[in-house]
């Protein structure tokens, strides 16, 4: 059957804002399916983001809904959980959002391990602006910024996060639809921070200067270039080059941090 | 006799003409007609969903027969 | 012409309604010598929702940038037409695309209708020269600058490649409105 | 029963008057010389099932403070001038998502890292326009240690009474000096919760002004559902370009600080009855200029000493009637001429307004001011 | 031969007239309305062996721009409210450590990310009181591209010789409007470069004021090895608790500018000789003042009006004089009442003083001016 | 013979302000000796802090040296290196400047490759404000805002600084001090952004609280808990918990970030 | 007692003299319900620099809340004695330790003289104490609060393992001054 | 006959007793004097500079003999 999205969506807020062929409303969609199917319950859940287009997500969800400051929605999602801890929590938003600007509390809710979902829509760009660069845009790649192609090296955000500490990473496409409820369901039951990425497209800002004729042609990218991590087990280093893997990447278990703090508030209350 | 699996749903409103759906169709079920995606060979339906899932709009709804 | 003339191209985003206004103002303060105002207004989507851009021209330095009343008006869809008509000056022009305004607005204003899109798409060959047909249709209808500098102005802004195409969208324009002047 | 009694620092009495106001959630990055708040609050909260997060600079903690206190919580956070440069982004999140929370900023000599040991009061217009756009404030500044700790129990209220965010200035005198500090038995000051929402959820809207200036807030989790952000927004907690909504939105949240001046003014006014010398003076100047007027009354000289404890918005009617009245208005603040705009602007030329500023890490003392008096007089 | 011309927005304006002055580094952190400025950088500056780099946030941009400047760079950043607001920690170092930059802020509708598309005037009051500390600011409010194009080579000029960040207030409509721009010739413009110092390394001080109120500043990498801090210094530039140091540098960088004011103010006097009513307007807003002034005249209304070029430091003299010739001075500003608070300060209740405020993302426009003047006078 | 500080360091600025046995006078002596054995010109160097007790290592140092805001150095030295690539750029901070509220720029530094060393003074607190806990202080550890424990997991800044595509990560410690210029130099002479952490220590604020009796407890376990890659590379899991690894951690090549804008402007130039 | 009674302890960092001024404080305020303010100064380095704490004991409210010319002044050192001596009021007292301040400062106040570190170290056994040796000693010096109050304060503020070491350092304080004073 | 293979100098002024070269000197050269070090024991110096590398303070030179 159709899947029933309305029934989480805000009444009268289609159509959204994004332009014609955007991921963000597939990555969107994927993270509807992910809720019901971890049930969660819409008056105690929160979803936070930054700005950006990836970031106006929220505004759409019936559900508890923070839209920030460009970068922060991480340390707002933190404040939410650390003082109600009952509560789910995701943040959602762009790559320039979370890795730019954004970077550091990226990184601590990485290290905090703090039980919260961060879905990162990586379309390699900063949309909202108009196509600037962002930390994510691979290098040599055309912006607004870097018409002479992009000198800036690209962040690995799992990478990154798995630096940082973060205990379960994931990556999937805008093309792979049916795995984007599947890798953020996973999250959203995984206690602790949870990082899902998934790799998006922004025709509009992105695709055009990129010689992209359009949004399909974008699709296609991702689709040839993703390689899920059992696959990639089996391939070797050549034939890896210049493909991206997907699915869960890493996993493992760590105190999280707001059980951390009932602790403290355990020793406090003995003493 | 119709060998459609699934009736496809459009709702025009929402369809901003990416034309990802009319890409992805395995059985090339979808058209664009200018802006609007709409349904050019009903019957070829297999009901595989992909449309849905992947436009980005909701304006695509599959419902299987 | 008047003082201080504006002039205000509405439509939807990614119809190249900037575009044309900032050719109109480089024709006008650039090829010809006058002062020119050009500016523009948008909303938060990237594409998609409703454009606008506006330029105002004159003899003299120009005070007040934005549109007040405007002489003339190019409205591309319904949604344009309907929140931009009752901004024109008493006597002024309204041009509509009228594949996509069915509803023609009432007002103390002259209304001349061209299939612009629809020139662009099957008689240029290129939707995207839509703007280019319009620009061709307000000059020809205001003679707020010469022909000749708009064309230039067209010319000036495109890549080497486009040339041929935009000279003609630019031609057809200019002359299909006088022919619906005419009529 | 004999009251609880304890020699303090006037950051000790801030947070032991937060925790008097319900306050139960404190996030903050250490500065000095602000760090007792976060410390005394660091061991009390837990003790009460609080939550106490250090985050990862200022900027990650007030958004964690306003992230906190939409969940329901009376939050803190407490920092000094670089901080408080910081966190004026997020200090205007607040603002226009209209977020109640207490914000602390304990002044130190500056600009930039300056003399992070020695007291100062230029912070001031900081208070009122260091984020951009427009928007209003509520500033208090309180001088003596028990006065700091009654003061953070009003701040906690009119943040919650008016949704909004709050600031404490004080300096670093008053934030290190200690002091007897008299704790308050429960239901000695009043304490006020914001207000929730008396409609069911599906009625809720957040920014909804037809009930007042001061829209009931839900907090997250309780079964209301809608959102928040930082853009102009309609009522229902949307954002709108709409020239006539973003207008309503703007003047409304001025307006309920405005309107509501008698209830958020509050000064003390010292021998003004007769002055012709009127000092201002607040956070530990005022000390300063009290002992200034004591001895000017000494001498015969009629001063008196007006002492904001709310400093924005600012008295400006109260202030004006003193510019009637007196001579002159002297104005000793550590810094160099910020306040005193205010009452120049203020007394429209009706009196001679005076400054003394003093900004080399040392405090104003009571003879600089005798001096100035004299010299004005 | 033909001046060079062309049709261009006022970002693109300023972009092109830092490049005039010299500019050879830009740092920044792309946000509406603004994001020209630094688009037409990074095409621009590496033909010209310049750097471009868009750093991680705002807060890093500025950082950059100052380490930049302090090898010798002429420095450019650009930023909108959020970002603006982010950059006040780093905008007080820039003014004590006295580093020349220019950092050009394009005003949208705020607080917090409030109407990204909307113009405003609501961060004129944060350009002088932002950061944290006391401290001067040079600001800059031009109003139409070509002055966009001349103001941004002053402001480099300003930075230079002052040694301190220069900023330029530009209003969304400013800065997005397009207008035929003529590029000055090489020379035709003046440009200064910073003063190097003519002591020989051992003896060089960076913050020595024997020789004036602006010590030279030696690049990093010209065989000057020295210590910059943000911390209160003396004037080797190591850092100092001493009051009377701390207090002469205090003084003397607030001094730099205020004593040297006539060289700094620049301003337009419109029909002001025999006003009785003075438009007090800038930016985007002048332009609907100035044509408010002509159609007041044309109806026998003597209206002038005052356009600032240079807000801060504020024309204080001028204003105070102005307030005793007029009957009124009215102050149209997209924002609910900041610039119109310092003619109030300086007119002393010497006329009336009124203010049109519009928040709305909407222009002021001439009829609303219109009415306003006739209604005070 | 006796090492000639005295030439690197600007005269009468002995002694310095840190507290009697902090860890940060002797990473000082190392980093002078690397400086003197890469035979850096000293009018070419510029050393660029962060606020802190650490970052306040610059003013003793004889060359260009940027004391700027907190957490904020690596971000003022990429704009030093990149107005003037010819310039040797070092940066040196605590453990809280450059984890905490600077971890943006750490991880962006690290991303572009910049050719810079980053010195990171890792005594596992806030020093200087009188021993807060910071990202890198053990959990369970007191401070003065953890006295029931910290509940915060702690950054391994290596591990980030890996993650985060740094091209060079080593660590030493204070005991270990003839380790500590030999790191450094190699860093220097790395092209690309070289980390250096060395693990320090702070008697006066971490110290105490810890029941370390004095500052010889604390460089005593200094001393044991270190363990070189190498050896550790004979080590069972068994035998390496609670032991760090010293040495070169990670190197690899990059290109470096001036050199790739070198290249945008030939082309740009080629244009 | 005079209206307003200042006291200044000034030495090096980490001799304890905050603690000291805030036990008197608390003596003063606390134990015997005058109004006290307690506070000091301190350098950018955490421990070693020059240190001072301050306590104004009044009947009334205290306004300034910093010392002026201050009735008795504690020099632990000889940078301490020369900087703050001439910080004394006419007729007003200076306590200090002579082991470590050769160079007694002139002016008109009364100098007492004892060895307080010493006495810490060699009479009491710990170093750390001599802190509440200087308190005991100014407490007898100036009489601005009861001996027995000050005792209560310093045992209301430390640990219980160290209440005996305290209690002998504080009234050995108090007893070496008075012999001191009669000598 | 001394066996020492180094000279010890201790600048007073920089020292800040902190006893790490006490502490971490092999052959036990040194020893705290109240809050300053000083060379108790210069014969058994062998030279090895590990109180020079290790003082935090710069107040220990090593003077090969
Ligand atoms: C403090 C601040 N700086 C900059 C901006 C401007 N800004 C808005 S969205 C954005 C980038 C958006 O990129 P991304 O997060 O990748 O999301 P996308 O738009 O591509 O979905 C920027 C730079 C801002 N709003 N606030
Ligand atoms: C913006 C800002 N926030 C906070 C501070 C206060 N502060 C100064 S140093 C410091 C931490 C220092 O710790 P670390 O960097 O680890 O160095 P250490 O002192 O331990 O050597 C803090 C929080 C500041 N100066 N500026
Ligand atoms: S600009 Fe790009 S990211 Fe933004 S809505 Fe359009 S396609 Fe999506
Ligand atoms: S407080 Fe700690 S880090 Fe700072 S100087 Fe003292 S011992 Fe070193
Ligand atoms: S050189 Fe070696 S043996 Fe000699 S005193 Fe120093 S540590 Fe001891
Ligand atoms: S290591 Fe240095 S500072 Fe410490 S005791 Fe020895 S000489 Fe003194």
């Amino acid at each position: 059957m159709a899947y029933d999205y309305e029934k989480s969506i805000r009444p009268g807020k289609l159509p959204h804002i994004w332009c014609p062929g955007c991921g963000h409303g597939i990555v969107m969609k994927g993270l509807i399916r992910a809720m019901d199917s971890c049930e969660l319950d819409r008056d105690n859940t929160a979803v936070v983001s930054g700005i950006g287009c990836a970031s106006r997500l929220p505004g759409y969800l019936d559900t508890c809904t923070l839209h920030t400051a460009h970068g922060r929605a991480a340390a707002f999602a933190t404040g939410v959980k650390m003082a109600k801890p009952e509560m789910n929590v995701i943040v959602v938003g762009g790559d320039g959002d979370g890795t730019a600007i954004g970077g550091n509390h990226f990184i601590h809710a990485c290290r905090r391990n703090i039980d919260m979902t961060y879905l990162v829509m990586n379309n390699s760009i900063y949309g909202m602006t108009g196509g600037q660069f962002s930390p994510c845009t691979p290098t040599g790649a055309k912006a607004s910024t870097t018409v002479y192609g992009n000198p800036d090296p690209t962040f690995d955000i799992a990478k990154l996060a798995i630096g940082a500490g973060a205990t379960f990473v994931a990556r999937g496409t805008a093309f792979h639809a049916t795995q984007i409820d599947k890798l953020i369901a996973e999250g959203i039951k995984h206690k602790g921070l949870a990082v899902i990425e998934i790799l998006d497209d922004c025709p509009t800002t992105y695709g055009r200067r990129n010689k992209f004729r359009s949004v399909i042609d974008m699709m296609k990218r991702l689709k040839e270039i993703a390689v899920p991590v059992a696959a990639a087990a089996k391939m070797t280093p050549e034939q890896l080059e210049g493909k991206v893997l997907t699915g869960v990447l890493h996993k493992e278990e760590r105190p999280e941090y707001t059980e951390q703090y009932a602790q403290v508030i355990q020793r406090a209350q003995g003493a | 006799m119709s060998g459609a699996k699934a009736e496809i749903e459009i709702i025009e409103r929402y369809c901003k003409g990416c034309s990802i759906c009319v890409e992805f169709c395995p059985t090339k079920v979808l058209a664009m007609d200018a802006f609007v995606v709409k349904v050019e060979n009903a019957d070829a339906c297999i009901g595989c969903m992909q449309c849905e899932l992947r436009c980005p709009d909701f304006a695509i709804k599959v419902h299987k027969l | 012409m008047a003082e201080r003339y504006e002039i205000r191209f509405s439509g939807a985003g990614g119809q190249g309604l900037i575009t044309a206004g900032i050719i109109l103002a480089e024709a006008a303060s650039i090829v010809e010598g006058k002062y020119a105002v050009q500016s523009q207004s948008y909303g938060p989507e990237a594409r998609g929702g409703a454009s606008k851009s506006e330029v105002i021209i004159s003899d003299g330095p120009i005070d007040y940038p934005k549109a007040t009343v405007v002489d003339a008006c190019l409205a591309m869809t319904q949604v344009a037409a309907d929140k931009y008509a009752n901004g024109i000056k008493p006597g002024g022009l309204l041009l509509l695309d009228d594949d996509f305004v069915k509803n023609v607005p009432e007002g103390d204003f002259r209304v001349v209708k061209i299939p612009i899109m629809r020139i662009a798409k099957e008689d240029v060959g290129r939707e995207i020269v839509a703007n280019v047909v319009a620009l061709g249709a307000m000059i020809a209808l205001t003679d707020v600058v010469a022909r000749d500098s708009g064309e230039t102005a067209v010319l000036a802004k495109v890549p080497e490649a486009f040339l041929d195409l935009n000279k003609k969208a630019y031609s057809l324009g200019f002359e299909k409105v006088k022919e619906a002047m005419e009529q | 029963m004999a009251k609880k009694v304890a020699l303090m620092q006037g950051n000790e009495a801030c947070a032991h008057g937060a925790l008097y106001a319900g306050c139960n959630f404190f996030a903050g990055y250490p500065i000095t010389p602000s760090t007792e708040v976060a410390e005394v609050m660091s061991v009390e909260l837990p003790k009460i099932g609080g939550k106490f997060i250090q985050m990862e600079d200022e900027i990650g903690a007030t958004a964690a403070l306003i992230g906190a206190a939409l969940t329901g919580a009376k939050a803190l956070d407490s920092t000094s001038g670089p901080g408080m440069s910081l966190k004026q982004e997020l200090l205007g999140y607040a603002c226009i998502a209209e977020i109640p929370c207490v914000i602390v900023n304990v002044q130190r000599g500056g600009p930039s890292t300056g003399m992070p040991t020695g007291p100062s009061q230029s912070d001031m217009q900081q208070a009122m326009w260091g984020t951009h756009g427009d928007h209003a404030a509520i500033v208090l500044t309180p001088a003596s240690c028990q006065e700091i700790y009654e003061e953070t129990v009003r701040a906690f209220n009119l943040a919650e009474k008016y949704r909004m965010p709050v600031q404490i200035q004080l300096d670093e005198i008053c934030a290190h000096m200690r002091e007897r500090v008299e704790f308050a038995e429960p239901g000695e000051l009043e304490v006020i919760d914001r207000e929730a929402p008396s409609v069911p959820p599906e009625e809720y809207k957040p920014f909804d002004d037809t009930k007042g200036l001061v829209p009931p807030l839900a907090a997250f989790g309780s079964g209301y559902r809608y959102h928040v952000t930082g853009l102009n927004k309609a009522a229902d907690g949307f954002p709108t370009t709409k020239a006539e909504l973003v207008d309503a939105e703007e003047r409304r949240q001025i307006d309920k600080v405005m309107l509501n001046q008698k209830d958020i003014q509050k000064n003390e006014e010292y021998l003004l009855d007769d002055a012709e010398v009127v000092l201002f003076a607040y956070g530990s100047t005022s000390r300063s200029a009290r002992y200034a007027v004591n001895e000017l009354r000494k001498e015969g000289v009629k001063a008196g000493m007006f002492r904001p404890l709310t400093m924005w918005p600012f008295p400006d009617e109260r202030i004006a009637e003193l510019a009637d009245q007196a001579k002159a208005i002297v104005c000793p603040e550590m810094n160099l001429g910020q306040m005193v705009r205010e009452v120049e602007r203020v007394a429209k030329g009706n009196c001679t307004v005076a400054h003394i500023g003093r900004v080399d890490g040392e405090p104003i003392n009571p003879g600089q001011i005798i001096d100035k008096v004299k010299e004005v007089l």
